[in-house]
């Protein structure tokens, strides 16, 4: 915002300062989130000794508020056209609309989740809902960022809390070096981000994706090595923040260290937001220089899928296979971006928005099963749990299945519409390849289905350090409401996909 | 004596890959940490070269955003490093390798 | 019993067990006898649903009847739509008869509940399969089987159940991944220009918009998944893992229902798309259909164990399906039509019997048997009877359709229809063998003195050793609702091809008849009273026959 | 009109319904009562069909009684009928006449077995088979007749499933048909892309239409059905072990009806072998090396029962020989004739087997004469019909066969001699070995302990069950059966030799040939020859059973002798058994385990396995980059980033 003000004070010398305005009511959701987490924390302040669900009701409070906000904008963004805020630096559009909802709904799953989780490991403070809140809101940033160096920011936003949250639990050493790795590798990307923006702004003479898009539109870029490169810059950065191989290695490490409701929040807000920049940037702004990001993201995607599913089968600990698992989602949406049309960008909206329930759903089980001290997650775990939880396990099942692709789950039609997308632009190879990773993949969500149903709970205590019998397996209740929230939407939508679909489709439309 | 932008430009260059090449061989977590701060400033530079060039102010304040953002990725990260290795005699990253495979 | 026309009998049909199931996912665990009936109840009121279909169906009229449209999801041109034409009836009736019976055949010792619901599940996936017109509708269909199939095996099987059921699971996974992109493909290249997208296979058949290599390709695409299916040589080793480690009623409807839905898939949308590729590539489909006559037989013929003995002569006589349906004659596919019923009713009721004998003696090992007939004639005469029509003894089902193949083929691929013919003789020689080795000699050991069939056992088989007489003797009123469709489709095939039918397949044979018939007719006149019925009979073939012919003649 | 023809085959239909329905309530001997009186109706319907036909003009004598719509499909079409012509009524009146008199007999001898219904409900199937078999009007009825009654043979030679020994025959038997039953779906595949239509009268009125080749072509196919049907060479060995069944099973399967249905379908296509000369000569040469083959083999068996099985399969020999010779006329004479002291033959050796308490082994029986008499005294009236000693009735036949022979060449005529002269000589080893001779049972080994030939010989369980009562172990004196035992000896003896007034070949009382003619029309050849040479070539025929019947007589009687020339290779039938196991057997069997242990196992689900394995060693090599350690999480990113701007420079400078 600050650069644009500036540029029209270099402009227009002598001019009296005018200051931008800042539009309030178009970035309400985020504001609210930040809102939020600033009322949690003069709270807690303030107030001493209250007891922990107040946190996490105040959260999904705030996290309905966002999202009532969210859908309003929805309304207002889809009769009026999308509004710019902030000397276009932010776009409130109906992309941006999409992520605002999309996110909202991840701090309110992420708050059911964590509701529990906390009362089990003992944390009385708000500090995670104040993080998630703050984290929540750059994922809003990114989303509506219409300015590199908003995407920057918002990314940063997003980041450092998550860093924070992956290191929450302090007393598992996991934990801790999750959070080191993250923040390392983060740092580094952030900086090769940084540096592609800086490229592109060399290139350009702007870091404004529109005057970006008109500059590129209206002439032929002199520098157009500089330009490329900081494109490619700009796609590691991304590419880091959503797991695309080879800019995935933190993230098996991450989500298996991080506790599982935060990796739960990680996989979804972290990698929606990593992607509404990404799609927006090369979709909208770069459009003009298709012809050289696809093969890229071509490759990418491959790779991605590839790597994605077939690490994901050789391992023991079911986060880090789920975390192996988000590579190879990622690597749909790429073939959704690959298609570089309309219809691909709402199948990679779709995608996302089938993946956020789906991969919360799954981190609110794992949250359970993992007991207390977050510690079981050896895939074992899982022998039998149908005849102990069969609801537990069927929600499971749902989970696993629709991630691996079975028809009448959204996760279904994700992989439907974008592979759609791509074979209508003709991509079959990519296409093709798509489907024979989710045949592998398909295999690793099956065998924890095995280990659940088709093992029995006795061979598992075999193994050393489980302990004899297994404890009855507590469900909080904010954790079921979460669990059943995420199977519902997974399956009625599954069956009755039109409404979302339309969402993503005029998200597009509207951006 | 005058220099033409692009030796700044390479000069940034050179400071950022140095940046990486440090995080990539060093094993100490806050050298790392510095690397990191080494390529943002590499960064920074090379915004002020180009707003320079472009004759464009705009670029020269992006830096204080950057400026910003690193000062607070250093509170969080200091925090996380000090948490982590607080018991531990050194800082070395090459410690931490529970998560892997 | 007819139903009323505006009844959605089609919607009923697939809605049923799926509501079923969800009542039984709720009924209380600790009532395994309500769980038992209402799951009974369910498939027995689909049964009969879909024979007042059968009954109600107009057996004169070749396009999809019963109709059923609903837009579903628009914005990818996707409809519920379901119909119901010669080609898919009866394979709905098998559906329909089969899972009364694999629900209350086979005793199932632990967690009735999710059994039953999964095998509701399970019938509504395959009907809807069945049913689907719109090829989205029938890929959701055809997948979501994979995931009852996927329990029952994996949960109610055998010792080496996981890799079975996860190998069954992947491989067809595998397959159908060829067949979305070839969806797809087809769709999206269908609605080039002003075309809106559709998933509607009638209309998609009429625009033919693909051709040539491209068309060859989305066929291949297709194939690939309906041949894991079938499935055909040689990806067709997941079947014996599958069939061996299933339970009982896994395996009867594995074997009954689940493999028909790759033949019907090649007949339906292979040759219906693709009539072109279709006619292009049938050597090749051919060629792979006869190996596998003769391979699977082979391969039969050295099993040790029961069960995979006979789930490798599924792989023989799914091939003989496959032939039949290349063979591009009326003759032909209406044999592989009512092949897939035969198959279905005839390898149900065997693997119905080999549950019955591993109930009693824990074993499927060929060796560990003998003399069984000795204790149990009741079970073996059964056993007898249904291995004579797996065998394709005339005046049984299996050899109707067998023949009728194996007759079309001939005339327009002789030579696979010879070396076809061979796996007629395999076929007797692994089943004899293996009947004698199990039932025939002095039982020994723990085969001495094993009960013979209960009541139930008795009331599950009936009505099959029933169908299978019925229907070897009395085809006519099956043929009689396959033979419009499939002409249409041979039709079709012709309208959008080079490839004509040979005459003597399409209607020589019945101008044959009908001069016959004048001759009969004279001699009528000097035996006026022993004609009469007879002359009826002839004159309603020959109305039926002659509209569905020559209009395809004037084109 | 001729509406009794729908009776022929629904009484065994209706007997065999019956008889499933009651199950084990019908009960011994009502079982076999029920069985006996359906087919008994159904021969009497046969001759009052017979008796209508007759009031009917000779041309029009062919009669399609329509029934249903079995199968229709596009252009196939096959409408179930009954076709009533000559021929078939022929057949249909011995199948059920012969049947009848088995069935009679079959009271008494399965009296007393625990699968006695069991038993009659498979003879009433059989008859009903046999009967479409005969009666269908087109090649795909006479096809399900066809495999019927090779079904019900399989059955009823593996009656006695407990012996491995009867149940492998009666699989034998199926498959070795199976094999045969190839030719013949070939031939109808062949005539339907021919004419369009699989009915009699729709093809053999068009035969015209055929070439050359494709005449041959059906032809030969069908004859290959006929082959594995009628065991003629190279597919005739499943007869001698389908003795393993309960003899009454042998007399009317396996000698009176069911593998005369090859013949029965030769005649039938009389109008398409007419059209092949190379057809018909291959015919005639199988027939003859048959006949002479299988008699080789009768003089070196010592079960009572495979001699008679062998003597089988060389008198179909002869009928083959006429058909190839176009003399249908004396093909179905002979098959006839042949149905009559075959059957006579087969039920004797019942009764022989069943008074020694399954004694089969000729080596221990003698004398039997004076203590069954009525088996004795029909046994040698059979031994004369089949040895061709005028004027019993295989004379008659034999002669019109030979005589067509000659005229299709002296060669295959002077086989045909020879073997006459064999089966005059094997079956008088027989007659002597069995009821003249000293008693040599009084010292037998216990029955079955000796298995004679190919190891036909009942277990000690059967002698128990098929029993008559009264009488323990051996030792006991062998005895008549009773008198449904005996009544249809008698019956049967009396056909045998009376048989010839059938067909007498002088002047107007050619009956047979005369009924038959408008069957065959064109395609029946008329040997032209004067009396004189008739009856010189008559002559011959006779003189040579006469030798044959004086070698055996000096050899059994007055030498005393009970072993003759009997070389190994002939008991073991010329090792052609163990030639097959040799050449298709072993190596199918070898072929089979090769592609289930090798190209299942380890090529194709190795390569399934394979990628499996291959995605999870993947996945092993992949998953050691993940070292964790960041330092090396940092290079992978900058790794990456490298690639990606290496490529959009050199992107950039192209």
């Amino acid at each position: 915002m600050i650069p644009a003000v500036l540029a029209q004070v270099g402009g227009t010398r002598a001019a009296p300062l005018q200051l931008p305005e800042v539009e309030y009511s178009a970035m309400a959701p985020a504001l609210i989130l930040i809102g939020g987490a600033l009322i949690l924390l003069v709270w807690v302040s303030v107030v001493r000794r209250r007891p922990p669900w107040l946190w996490a009701a105040f959260s999904l409070v705030t996290g309905a508020a966002a999202m009532g906000a969210s859908l309003w904008l929805w309304f207002d963004v889809r009769d009026d056209g999308p509004r710019r805020a902030v000397a276009d630096a932010l776009v409130v559009d109906g992309f941006s609309v999409f992520f605002f909802v999309l996110v909202s709904a991840t701090v309110i799953l992420a708050a059911l989740l964590g509701e529990g989780y906390l009362r089990r490991e003992g944390f009385g403070g708000p500090e995670f809902y104040v993080l998630m809140l703050l984290s929540a809101s750059g994922a809003m940033f990114m989303a509506a960022a219409n300015d590199l160096i908003v995407v920057f920011l918002g990314l940063e936003i997003l980041s450092i809390a998550l860093y924070v949250l992956a290191g929450f639990h302090g007393r598992r050493l996991e934990s801790r070096e999750a959070a080191m790795k993250y923040f390392v590798l983060g740092a580094f990307s952030s900086a090769l981000f940084l540096y592609g923006v800086a490229l592109v702004y060399g290139a350009t003479g702007s870091t404004n994706l529109v005057s970006i898009a008109q500059y590129l539109a209206g002439n032929v870029a002199l520098e157009n090595g500089v330009l490329l490169a900081g494109m490619a810059l700009l796609l590691v950065g991304l590419g880091f923040k959503v797991a695309v191989v080879p800019f995935h290695t933190w993230t098996p490490d991450v989500y298996q260290g991080a506790p599982s409701p935060v990796t739960g929040f990680m996989a979804s807000a972290s990698k929606v937001a990593g992607f509404a920049a990404l799609l927006r940037v090369f979709f909208s702004t770069f459009s003009t220089l298709r012809l050289d990001w696809q093969p890229v993201v071509w490759g990418l995607a491959v790779v991605t899928l590839l790597v994605g599913s077939v690490l994901a089968v050789v391992q023991t600990d079911i986060k880090r296979m789920l975390a192996y698992s988000s590579i190879n989602h990622a690597g749909y949406v790429l073939i959704g971006l690959q298609a570089g049309t309309a219809n691909g960008i709402s199948g990679a909206l779709f995608y996302l928005l089938a993946y956020t329930f789906m991969v919360l759903g799954s981190f609110a089980v794992i949250t359970v099963v993992g007991r207390r001290g977050d510690a079981h997650h050896s895939l074992d775990t899982y022998r039998g749990l149908a005849a102990r939880r069969p609801t537990l396990a069927f929600a499971f099942t749902v989970f696993l299945l629709a991630q691996a692709g079975v028809p009448f789950t959204t996760g279904f039609l994700a992989k439907f519409y974008v592979v759609s997308a791509a074979v209508e632009e003709g991509s079959y190879a990519l296409a093709l390849i798509g489907m024979l990773a989710a045949v592998v993949a398909a295999f690793f969500y099956l065998r924890v289905t095995v280990l659940m149903y088709m093992t029995p709970a006795s061979a598992e205590e075999v193994t050393e350090g489980a302990p004899p019998a297994q404890p009855r397996l507590r469900l909080p209740a904010t954790t079921g409401v979460a669990v059943a929230v995420a199977v519902a939407f997974t399956l009625a939508f599954g069956l009755l996909p039109s409404p979302m679909i339309r969402f993503a489709r005029q998200a597009t439309l509207l951006m | 004596m005058t220099l033409d932008g692009g030796w700044y430009l390479t000069l940034a260059a050179v400071l950022f890959t140095i940046g990486a090449v440090g995080l990539l061989v060093r094993r100490n977590v806050l050298v790392m940490f510095m690397c990191v701060e080494l390529m943002l400033n590499a960064v920074n530079l090379t915004f002020v070269t180009f707003a320079r060039m472009l004759d464009d102010i705009g670029g020269q304040a992006l830096v204080f955003f950057v400026l910003v953002v690193a000062a607070a990725e250093v509170v969080v990260g200091l925090g996380i490093i000090v948490s982590i290795f607080r018991r531990r005699g050194g800082t070395t990253a090459d410690d931490l390798h529970l998560l892997k495979g | 019993m007819g139903v009323g026309s505006d009844f959605p009998i089609l919607s009923t049909i697939v809605a049923v067990p799926v509501l079923a199931a969800v009542v039984v996912a709720l009924l209380p665990r600790s009532r395994p006898d309500l769980i038992r009936n209402v799951g009974l109840a369910a498939s027995l009121a689909v049964g009969v649903l879909t024979v007042v279909l059968a009954i109600d169906f107009e057996a004169g009229v070749p396009g999809y009847q019963f109709v059923s449209e609903h837009r579903w999801i628009e914005d990818f041109g996707i409809s519920w739509i379901l119909g119901v034409d010669g080609i898919s009836l009866f394979l709905v009736v098998l559906s329909g008869v089969l899972f009364p019976i694999a629900l209350y055949g086979p005793k199932v010792h632990k967690d009735l509940k999710s059994y039953v619901a999964w095998m509701l599940v399970l019938e509504a996936g395959c009907i809807g399969s069945f049913l689907s017109l719109d090829l989205f509708l029938f890929f959701l269909f055809f997948e979501i089987t994979l995931v009852p199939m996927y329990f029952i095996i994996g949960g109610w099987g055998y010792e080496n159940r996981v890799y079975a059921s996860v190998k069954f699971f992947l491989y067809t996974l595998f397959g159908s991944a060829f067949m979305l992109v070839g969806m797809l493909a087809l769709v999206y290249l269908s609605a080039k220009g002003r075309a809106p997208v559709t998933f509607d296979i009638r209309e998609l058949a009429d625009r033919g918009a693909v051709a040539g290599n491209t068309a060859r390709w989305i066929f291949l695409a297709f194939v690939a998944a309906f041949a894991v299916k079938v499935p055909l040589f040689p990806v067709h080793t997941w079947l014996p893992d599958a069939h061996t480690e299933a339970p009982t009623a896994g395996s009867v409807i594995l074997a009954g229902v689940l493999l028909k839905l790759g033949t019907y898939g090649i007949v339906r949308f292979g040759l219906t798309l693709f009539p072109q590729a279709a006619v292009d590539l049938a050597p090749l489909l051919l060629t792979l259909a006869v190996i596998g006559i003769i391979y699977g037989a082979l391969v039969a013929t050295v099993q040790k164990d029961l069960k995979r003995l006979v789930a490798y002569s599924s792989v023989a006589h799914l091939g003989f399906i496959v032939l039949g349906t290349f063979a591009f004659t009326n003759q032909g596919l209406s044999g592989s039509v009512l092949q897939m019923v035969n198959h279905g009713l005839s390898t149900g009721a065997l693997f119905l019997l080999v549950g019955m004998i591993y109930e009693r003696r824990h074993t499927r090992q060929i060796a560990e048997l003998n003399g069984l007939q000795k204790s149990m004639p009741l079970l073996a005469a059964v056993f007898t009877v249904v291995m004579l029509s797996s065998i394709g003894l005339p005046g049984l089902n299996g050899f109707v359709g067998e023949f009728l193949i194996l007759i079309g083929t001939f005339v327009t691929h002789r030579w696979w229809a010879v070396v076809a013919t061979v796996g007629v003789i395999l076929a007797a020689l692994y089943l004899l063998w293996a009947y004698q080795r199990v039932f025939h000699g002095t039982p020994t050991g723990d085969n001495v003195g094993l009960p013979d069939m209960t009541r139930r056992e008795k009331t599950v088989m009936a009505p099959l050793v029933v169908l299978i007489v019925f229907l070897g003797v009395y085809p006519k009123p099956v043929l009689d609702r396959i033979d419009p469709s499939v002409d249409r489709l041979i039709d079709h095939v012709e309208s959008r091809t080079d490839y004509r039918q040979p005459p003597v397949a399409a209607d020589l044979g019945r101008n044959v008849r009908a001069a016959e018939r004048g001759i009969a007719a004279q001699r009528a006149a000097r035996e006026a009273e022993g004609h009469q019925d007879a002359g009826e009979d002839h004159g309603g073939a020959g109305e039926g026959g002659g509209e569905g012919e020559h209009g395809r003649v004037d084109e | 009109m001729l509406d009794v023809a729908y009776l022929i085959p629904a009484l065994p239909l209706a007997g065999f319904v019956v008889l499933v329905c009651l199950g084990r309530r019908a009960g011994d001997p009502g079982a076999g009562w029920v069985a006996t009186s359906a087919i008994g109706l159904a021969f009497l319907s046969s001759f009052i069909a017979y008796v209508q036909l007759l009031g009917k003009d000779g041309e029009a004598r062919a009669v399609v009684k329509p029934i249903f719509t079995w199968i229709r499909a596009g252009g196939f079409e096959v409408e179930a009928g009954l076709l009533v012509d000559q021929l078939s009524l022929t057949m249909a009146l011995f199948v059920t006449g012969v049947g009848t008199l088995i069935h009679l007999y079959s009271i008494g001898y399965m009296k007393g077995d625990e699968r006695f219904p069991r038993f009659f409900v498979y003879l009433n199937l059989f008859a009903f088979s046999m009967l479409v078999l005969v009666l269908g009007d087109s090649f795909l009825l006479t096809f399900l007749g066809w495999e019927g009654v090779g079904a019900c043979s399989y059955l009823l030679v593996s009656f006695w499933f407990e012996r491995n020994s009867a149940a492998s025959a009666g699989k034998k038997a199926f498959v070795v048909n199976r094999v045969g039953d190839f030719g013949f779906m070939l031939a109808m595949f062949l005539v339907f892309a021919t004419f369009g239509t699989l009915d009699y009268q729709g093809v053999l009125s068009r035969v015209d239409v055929l070439t050359a080749t494709t005449a041959t072509a059906i032809a030969l196919l069908l004859f290959v059905g006929a082959c594995g049907k009628s065991a003629q060479l190279p597919l005739f060995v499943w007869l001698p072990d389908a003795m393993e069944g309960p003899t009454p099973v042998s007399a009317l399967i396996h000698a009176a009806t069911m593998v005369t249905a090859g013949v029965y379908l030769m005649a039938r296509v009389s109008p398409i072998l007419a059209l092949s000369e190379e057809a018909l000569t291959v015919i005639a040469v199988v027939g003859a090396l048959t006949a002479f083959f299988a008699a080789t083999v009768a003089c070196a068996q010592n079960d009572i029962k495979r001699v008679l099985a062998y003597s089988t399969v060389s008198q179909l020999g002869y009928m083959f020989l006429a058909v190839g010779s176009g003399a249908y006329v004396a093909a179905v004479f002979h098959m006839v004739t042949h149905a009559f002291f075959k059957a006579l033959l087969f039920l004797g050796a019942g009764s022989v087997i069943h008074g020694l308490h399954d004694q089969q082994d000729m080596k221990h029986m003698g004398a039997l004469r004076r203590l069954m008499p009525v088996t004795a005294v029909t046994f040698i009236i059979g031994w004369l019909a089949i040895a061709g000693v005028p004027p019993f009735a295989g004379f008659w036949s034999k002669d019109d066969i030979l005589l067509a022979a000659y005229d299709k060449s002296p060669l295959l005529w002077g086989v045909g001699v020879v073997t006459a002269l064999l089966t005059a000589y094997y079956m008088s080893r027989q007659v002597f070995l069995v009821f003249y001779g000293g008693e040599r049972w009084r010292k037998a080994p216990t029955a079955g302990a000796h298995a004679g030939g190919g190891g036909a010989a009942h277990d000690a369980k059967h002698a128990d069950d098929a029993g008559t009562g009264g009488h323990g172990a051996h030792g006991d004196a062998p005895h008549e059966g009773p008198w449904v035992m005996t009544l249809p000896l008698v019956v049967l003896a009396s056909l045998a030799a009376l048989g010839g007034l059938l067909n007498l070949p002088f002047g107007e009382s050619a009956r047979l040939e005369h009924w038959l003619e408008p069957v065959f029309g064109e395609a029946l050849r008329h040997v032209e020859a004067s009396s004189a040479h008739k009856q010189a070539l008559a002559a011959a025929a006779g003189g040579a059973a006469l030798v044959g019947i004086a070698i055996a007589y000096g050899i059994f009687i007055r030498g005393r002798r009970t072993t003759a020339f009997e070389p190994p290779v002939l008991q073991r039938a010329w090792g052609i058994d163990a030639l097959y196991s040799a050449l298709i057997e072993k190596p199918g069997h070898a072929l089979s385990t090769f592609a289930a242990r090798v190209v299942d196992a380890r090529v194709i689900d190795g390569a399934v396995n394979g990628v499996a394995s291959l995605v999870r060693a993947g996945g092993g090599q992949l998953r050691k980059v993940q070292t964790g350690y960041v330092r090396n999480y940092a290079l992978g990113v900058a790794f990456g980033a490298t690639v990606l701007l290496g490529l959009v420079v050199m992107r950039a400078g192209a």
